[in-house]
């Protein structure tokens, strides 16, 4: 096998292999496991450095297996995939040691972390699928590993939560098939393609076309959590905040936000796309779905409910980048897909930290969060301006972006929805940072569990996590132009998906 | 010498013999013994069919039509192989699960090794009078394994089976009766080029009739109604046995007729049974939707499952796809199945419980046998990347290549419906046990059997080409 | 019509009304005696089809051995449910 | 008209008689007998239809032959299991669902 | 009257399945692959005489070794569901029975040698001796001299197994000169009558035990 081929598969196993071994390991060996973990996170990061590093350096990674005559299983690295690739690796390193900490002492830890690297091992290969056939395998993988952690309390309400969210996600999944089969039918097995495969189908089939597309982005959609088939994420909440973490920032959001992108430019062609006038439709779905869940998380009183249809909202900021036809709405629509997960998983990881250190699970018991816990409260707020899109954070970027590409495009409403939430978020995140920062703490938490040590006001843990994510969405927008940006890598990517005329 | 043809059937006749011959419950070691060595032989065989095409091997010497001819072709090699693949873990299996000496095991391994050699010998058959033989074989032997438990509920079911087998078997009889008195011959090959469309219309009610019959056997809905207590009611090895294999001898008898023999007048029953088939996948799900008893869900299930093989007949077509799916769903059904048998006995066996509500908890208790579980449960699901997934991709790629758009509503409903009742198991199991539940040590390797069986259905779905290779050669 | 004809339309005859009386007596013990009627016309049908082998089989088996099985059957159902009574 | 088709005939209507019996009837042993009637029905159009023009056909009597054990052989194990369902539950017949 | 009306249209049913079958029948061409001529032509090599044995051992005796272990089967069947450890004591039969029984089984047991003997060149065979070898043995049980079963001794199982034993062996060994079965014409007969003598043992013991394993739990249950 050459050193290519092994390069790629050995991302896979690094979280695959150490998964399996975690399963089978006694509850017990928590040092055995908590290294296993971490060898599997790092060797990931590093792996995805020499894949990043080759790229650039115009390398091809790429391992392809036949399963059947004329239908491939197809791993690649390229400059899209490992956009997504980086990004978990990176965030997956943070949730790991969040997830350690944050599960200290909890029961069916094996199960858990056996779990969660099958699920990132499931995202990895959705970023790096080459083809629709590859990509389907790994997002129905991903539905099947994210189940147990769903579920992993097992109370009645996890079990609805995990029940409601197999409903939507393997009906997207069997939406997904009919329109994959569809397209393999009429294509044969075809790897995703800068610009587009279909295109060569010529305008005969354009009614099909339109047809497998409607299909292909509601099963993706489900995932992507499109309003009206978003019914999911909210119920999903009861996992463990690690969990939710890894939902709503890492993989199965962005699994289907991503999948978008890939339908769009890879399979489709986004001038393709355009010329069969499924770009606008696209965009309005998008539209509906920020302006609807901005408007429902302000009457969020739960805290995780409340990000979690913020999160509805902010990740169809990625899909309405993507229909917004021009290389400027593309790179907005990609560099937020970094962007929305380093900002989301800040708040889920401090959502996580009030929970656990103070039993605070609602918006109305945050009075004086920040004063008892400063430094999350901290990251929070950053997250949460970001969030906004204040200046100097990732956020403000990735507006900035879409609201130039709005204007590209020539969807001028879609600027007013993007101001539109950006008021919504203000309204419903500004209350939350006014009642921690400058309300009185009460005399006693709802169940504080964690006492402060010192200066140090909750485990390190779980404190870093957040910090490091903060930083880094303070990063992205201060060195956007550097050469190592997700900006600079989305603006790479988008030069190649429009034949070169980049801005 | 060595021909493995004749050994596939010789060799598991000898030593259901000789497990006789020790005595009551004995064998399980000289059965697994030899199950490696048909396991060898199956390969061979395959290996042989793949660089020689298909063969025959002329018993007596005589040839057909005045001897009777065993043949092997690339479907042929399959299900030889997926039999004894099955077969050697689950004899495994059945040596610990019989280990307290349970009145179910005294005739266990005989039973087992006739019922082996009946399906090779059905496999390996190329003549209609044979097949009614070998259809004798593995129906008795069946039978015997299900009523060797010795409960009421054991030989209600068992008789309600045999009786199914019987009136199939006569049908099937009846109709090798019209056929040798039309074309005066029974043999497979001479009759292939006799029988046209304009066959005469005692053909057509004998294909009718063996095609009954077989249906009949195969449990397809509507006759499905002795399969549940049947399968659901017997050891978890024989239950295991049953579901993964024996259904599917008869599946592939029709399959078998319809593309080699009748297949001028079997097209115009592909959609009847198609539509069968439907039926089959909903009522068998639904069904196992409502059920209590776990292992009558996994048993519904296995109706359900039938159908899918079902939905192969409107679908065929000399694009190969739809008979790839059949196969494909076969083999990863017959290896799912049995994993979810063999983990279901665990289960029972552990928590003393048979219902699903005795399962709450053992995620945590049984991480190995729910995960086997589950894995099988993904192959029902048809799921990536298990066998399942590839066999329902082809069914849905036939169909809209067909343009049958209604068959791709169907299977992509199955499968979600097959969610349902696995997740119905899985949950349960997530759930936190009552403190006071008991809980009993289960042998390691019943665990690992079932484990294995439920890997190998899953692995299946990233070795299509060699599987298809094998289903092309001879054929 | 010939002779043997007419025999054995009568012998066809004779085989479906024994066999119409097997089902439908509502006595089981008459009905397995019957049975063995329906045993001893058979063994004659095969004997008019020159199939000496079969009719010696069917005789020894059909009818004597099904036969002596049906009625120790039959015998042991009554008496369990008589003593039952 | 032959004595092979005759008796063909006469194998046609135990056939179509026994079949009813069995998939109707409700006691076991009755359904026991029914099955031999279908059966030896069947065994009767083997072999006279084979011999529809007179001569002796060895090969349908040699399957005859084999299939008449393979009855005996079948009646034999329903048999033992109805006496044995009866001494358990003293019940003659099958329920209409014992999916219990 | 819902019965009365299912009970039409069942019979409307069966009468019409009857009689398309009947004249699907009348309808028939005679058949192009006959048979019986191919039988005639190859009885010198088949060792026997008599076309339906050469048919039933020679020409399609695979059929029959898997036939014997149906009938093997269908007696481990009824051994499974429900044999009992020891068998039950005979119950008395009456004298003069006990007398004609005594006097009848030597004769059949000669019955059978005769059949098995002539089976080569006439009608008869292992499967007549051996159905009459298994009513002697049900004649002795119903009088009361042959003990009912319980689960057979080494010994029994030995004498059931050794007909199909025999059979399996030589079909093995066959399988070295080419294939299974494939006697030398040289050897056929003796082969053939070998195969026979052990099935005929072993048949009239399986037939008798179907009946005497059945039958054992008529008596203590009464």
């Amino acid at each position: 096998m050459a050193l290519n081929e092994a390069l790629i598969l050995a991302i896979l196993a690094s979280s695959l292999v150490p998964g399996l071994i975690i399963f089978v390991l006694a509850e017990s060996r928590i040092r055995l496991r908590t290294t296993l973990n971490l060898f599997g996170a790092v060797a990931k990061l590093i792996l995805v450095g020499v894949l990043l590093a080759g790229v650039s350096a115009g390398e091809i990674y790429g391992f392809r297996h036949t399963v059947l005559p004329g239908l491939d299983l197809v791993v690649k690295a390229d400059a899209l995939a490992l956009l997504f690739a980086t990004l978990s690796a990176v965030l997956w390193l943070f949730t790991t040691l969040y997830a350690i900490g944050y599960l200290e002492g909890s029961p069916h830890r094996s199960r858990f972390f056996g779990f969660f690297s099958l699920c990132v091992t499931a995202t990895m290969g959705i970023a790096m699928a080459g083809n629709l056939f590859t990509f389907f395998v790994f997002y129905e993988l991903l539905t099947l590993a994210t189940y147990p952690l769903v579920v992993h309390r097992g109370t009645p309400q996890a079990m609805r939560g995990g029940t409601v969210y197999l409903a939507y996600t393997l009906g997207g999944g069997a939406l997904l098939l009919t329109g994959i089969v569809w397209l393999h039918g009429l294509t044969g097995s075809v790897d995703f393609a800068h610009g587009g495969y279909l295109s060569a189908l010529g305008p005969d089939y354009g009614g099909q076309l339109q047809f497998v597309f409607l299909l292909l982005i509601a099963g993706v959609g489900v995932k992507a959590a499109l309003v009206p088939l978003h019914g999911w994420l909210p119920q999903a909440m009861v996992a463990p905040a690690p969990v939710s973490a890894l939902l709503h920032a890492v993989a199965v959001v962005k699994a289907g936000a991503f999948g978008v992108e890939r339908i769009v430019y890879e399979v489709y062609g986004v001038e393709f796309a355009q010329s069969l006038d499924l770009l606008t439709p696209l965009a309005a779905v998008a539209a509906v779905t920020i302006v609807w869940g901005s408007f429902r998380a302000l009457f969020q009183n739960d805290l995780k409910k409340r990000l979690a249809y913020s999160t509805v909202s902010q990740v169809s900021y990625i899909v309405l980048g993507t229909a917004l036809f021009g290389p400027v709405g593309t790179v907005g629509g990609l560099v937020h897909l970094v962007h929305q997960g380093i900002m989301k998983i800040t708040l889920f990881f401090c959502a996580g930290n009030y929970a656990e250190t103070l039993g605070v699970h609602k918006v109305s018991e945050l009075d004086g969060a920040g004063r008892r816990m400063p430094l999350t409260t901290l990251a929070f707020s950053i997250a949460a301006l970001g969030m906004m899109g204040a200046p100097l954070t990732a956020g403000a970027v990735s507006k900035a972006w879409l609201l130039d590409g709005a204007a590209e495009a020539g969807m001028h409403w879609a600027g007013w929805v993007l101001w539109t939430s950006s008021v919504l978020n203000a309204a419903y995140f500004l209350p939350i940072l006014w009642r921690a920062w400058a309300r009185p703490a009460p005399a006693v938490w709802p169940e504080e569990r964690v006492p402060a040590r010192g200066r140090i006001e909750t485990l390190w843990l779980l404190l870093l996590p957040p910090l490091a994510t903060a930083i880094m969405t303070i990063a992205a927008a201060v060195f956007a132009d550097s050469a190592w940006s997700p900006l600079a890598w989305a603006r790479l990517i988008a030069a190649r998906e429009y034949s070169g005329a980049m801005p | 010498m060595t021909d493995p043809i004749a050994w596939l059937i010789l060799l598991p006749l000898f030593w259901a013999t000789a497990a006789f011959l020790l005595g009551p419950g004995r064998g399980a070691r000289l059965a697994i013994a030899a199950l490696l060595a048909q396991c060898g032989l199956a390969l061979q065989l395959a290996a042989d069919v793949i660089d020689g095409g298909a063969r025959t091997h002329a018993v007596g010497g005589w040839g057909a039509p005045l001897g009777i001819d065993l043949a092997v072709g690339g479907l042929s090699a399959l299900m030889l192989v997926l039999t004894q693949a099955i077969a050697l873990p689950l004899a495994v299996y059945a040596r610990a699960y019989f280990a307290d000496g349970a009145p179910a095991v005294r005739y266990f391994w005989t039973l087992t090794g006739f019922l082996l050699a009946g399906l090779n010998a059905l496999f390996l058959a190329a003549d209609l009078f044979n097949l009614y033989v070998t259809l004798e074989l593995v129906g008795l032997a069946a039978v015997g394994l299900v009523a060797a438990g010795g409960s009421a509920r054991q030989v209600a079911a068992a008789l309600r089976y045999l009786f199914a087998a019987l009136v199939g078997s006569v049908m099937y009889l009846l109709g090798v009766a019209l056929i040798y008195g039309a074309h005066g011959t029974v043999s497979l090959q001479t009759l292939a080029p006799l029988v046209d469309a304009r066959a005469p219309a005692a053909v057509w009610i004998a294909c009718g009739l063996m095609l009954a019959g077989l249906m009949l056997k195969t449990a397809i809905f509507p006759f499905h109604y002795w399969l549940p207590p049947a399968h659901g009611g017997a050891p978890a090895p024989v239950s295991a046995l049953l579901s993964a294999l024996v259904v599917k001898a008869s599946f592939y008898l029709i399959l078998r007729l319809s593309l080699e023999v009748f297949a001028p007048l079997a097209a115009t029953a592909a959609t009847a049974l198609g539509l069968l088939g439907a039926a089959a996948i909903a009522w068998g799900s639904w069904q196992a939707l409502r059920t209590v008893h776990i292992k009558m869900l996994v048993a519904w299930s296995t109706v359900a499952q039938l159908g899918y093989l079902f939905l192969v007949f409107p679908l065929l077509a000399p694009d190969g796809l739809a008979l790839q799916a059949g196969v494909m769903q076969a083999i990863a059904h017959g290896l799912a199945k049995a994993a979810m048998f063999a983990a279901v006995g665990v289960l029972m066996l552990a928590t003393g419980r048979d219902t699903l509500e005795g399962l709450a908890g053992v995620a945590g208790r049984m991480p190995l046998t729910l995960f086997a579980f589950g894995l099988a449960g993904v192959t029902l699901m048809g799921l990536p990347p298990s066998g399942g997934f590839l066999a329902k991709w082809l069914l849905i790629e036939a169909a809209l290549t067909h343009g049958q758009w209604g068959w791709v509503a169907v299977v992509i409903a199955g499968g979600l419906l097959a969610a349902a009742y696995v997740f119905r198991v899985l949950r349960q199991a997530f759930l936190l046990a009552p403190a006071d539940s008991p809980f009993h040590p289960v042998p390691r390797s019943m665990e690992w059997t079932a484990f294995v069986l439920a890997t190998a259905s899953m692995l299946l779905g990233l070795q299509g080409v060699e599987l298809m290779s094998l289903l092309a050669a001879g054929s | 019509m010939s002779t043997s004809l007419a025999f054995d339309l009568l012998l066809a005859a004779a085989l479906l009304w024994s066999a119409w009386r097997t089902l439908a007596t509502p006595d089981i013990f008459r009905a397995a005696i019957l049975f063995i009627v329906f045993g001893l016309l058979l063994t004659l049908a095969w004997a008019r089809l020159a199939a000496p082998d079969i009719a010696l089989a069917e005789a020894a088996i059909g009818a004597g051995l099904t036969g002596a099985l049906l009625l120790d059957a039959v015998g042991a159902l009554r008496a369990r449910r008589d003593s039952a009574l | 008209m032959s004595g092979g088709m005759i008796f063909a005939g006469a194998g046609a209507v135990l056939f179509t008689m026994g079949l009813v019996g069995v998939v109707l009837i409700g006691p076991l042993l009755r359904r026991i007998l029914a099955f031999n009637v279908m059966g030896s029905g069947a065994f009767l159009v083997l072999v006279g239809l084979a011999q529809r023009d007179g001569g002796a056909d060895p090969v349908p009597q040699a399957m005859v032959l084999t299939g008449i054990v393979v009855a005996v052989a079948s009646t034999a194990l329903a048999l033992a299991l109805a006496r044995r369902l009866h001494r358990l539950t003293g019940r003659t017949t099958l329920s209409a669902t014992d999916d219990d | 009257m819902i019965p009365l009306l299912k009970r039409a249209a069942v019979i409307l049913a069966a009468a019409s399945f009857a009689g398309a079958l009947v004249f699907a029948m009348l309808d028939l061409p005679a058949p192009g692959v006959h048979l019986p001529a191919a039988v005639e032509a190859n009885m010198a090599a088949s060792g026997v005489a008599h076309p339906v044995t050469a048919v039933l051992l020679n020409f399609r005796g695979y059929d029959t070794l898997l036939e014997v272990g149906v009938l093997l089967l269908a007696l481990l069947g009824v051994l499974a569901v429900g044999a009992r450890a020891t068998p039950p004591a005979p119950a008395p039969g009456e004298p003069v029975k006990r007398m004609f029984a005594r006097l009848a089984a030597p004769l059949m047991v000669l019955v059978a040698v005769y059949l098995l003997w002539a089976g080569a060149i006439q009608p008869g065979g292992a499967f007549q001796a051996g159905a009459v070898l298994g009513a002697a043995a049900v004649l002795l049980h119903l009088t009361g001299i042959l003990p009912g079963w319980g689960a057979p001794g080494l010994r029994l199982r030995a004498g059931l197994a050794a007909g199909f034993l025999i059979f399996l062996v030589v079909a093995g060994a066959l399988l070295a000169q080419g294939a299974v079965l494939a006697y030398p014409p040289a050897q056929a007969g003796r082969l053939i009558l070998l195969i026979e003598a052990g099935l005929t043992v072993s048949l009239g013991l399986i037939l008798a035990g179907l009946f005497l394993a059945l039958s054992r739990d008529s008596g203590d249950e009464a």
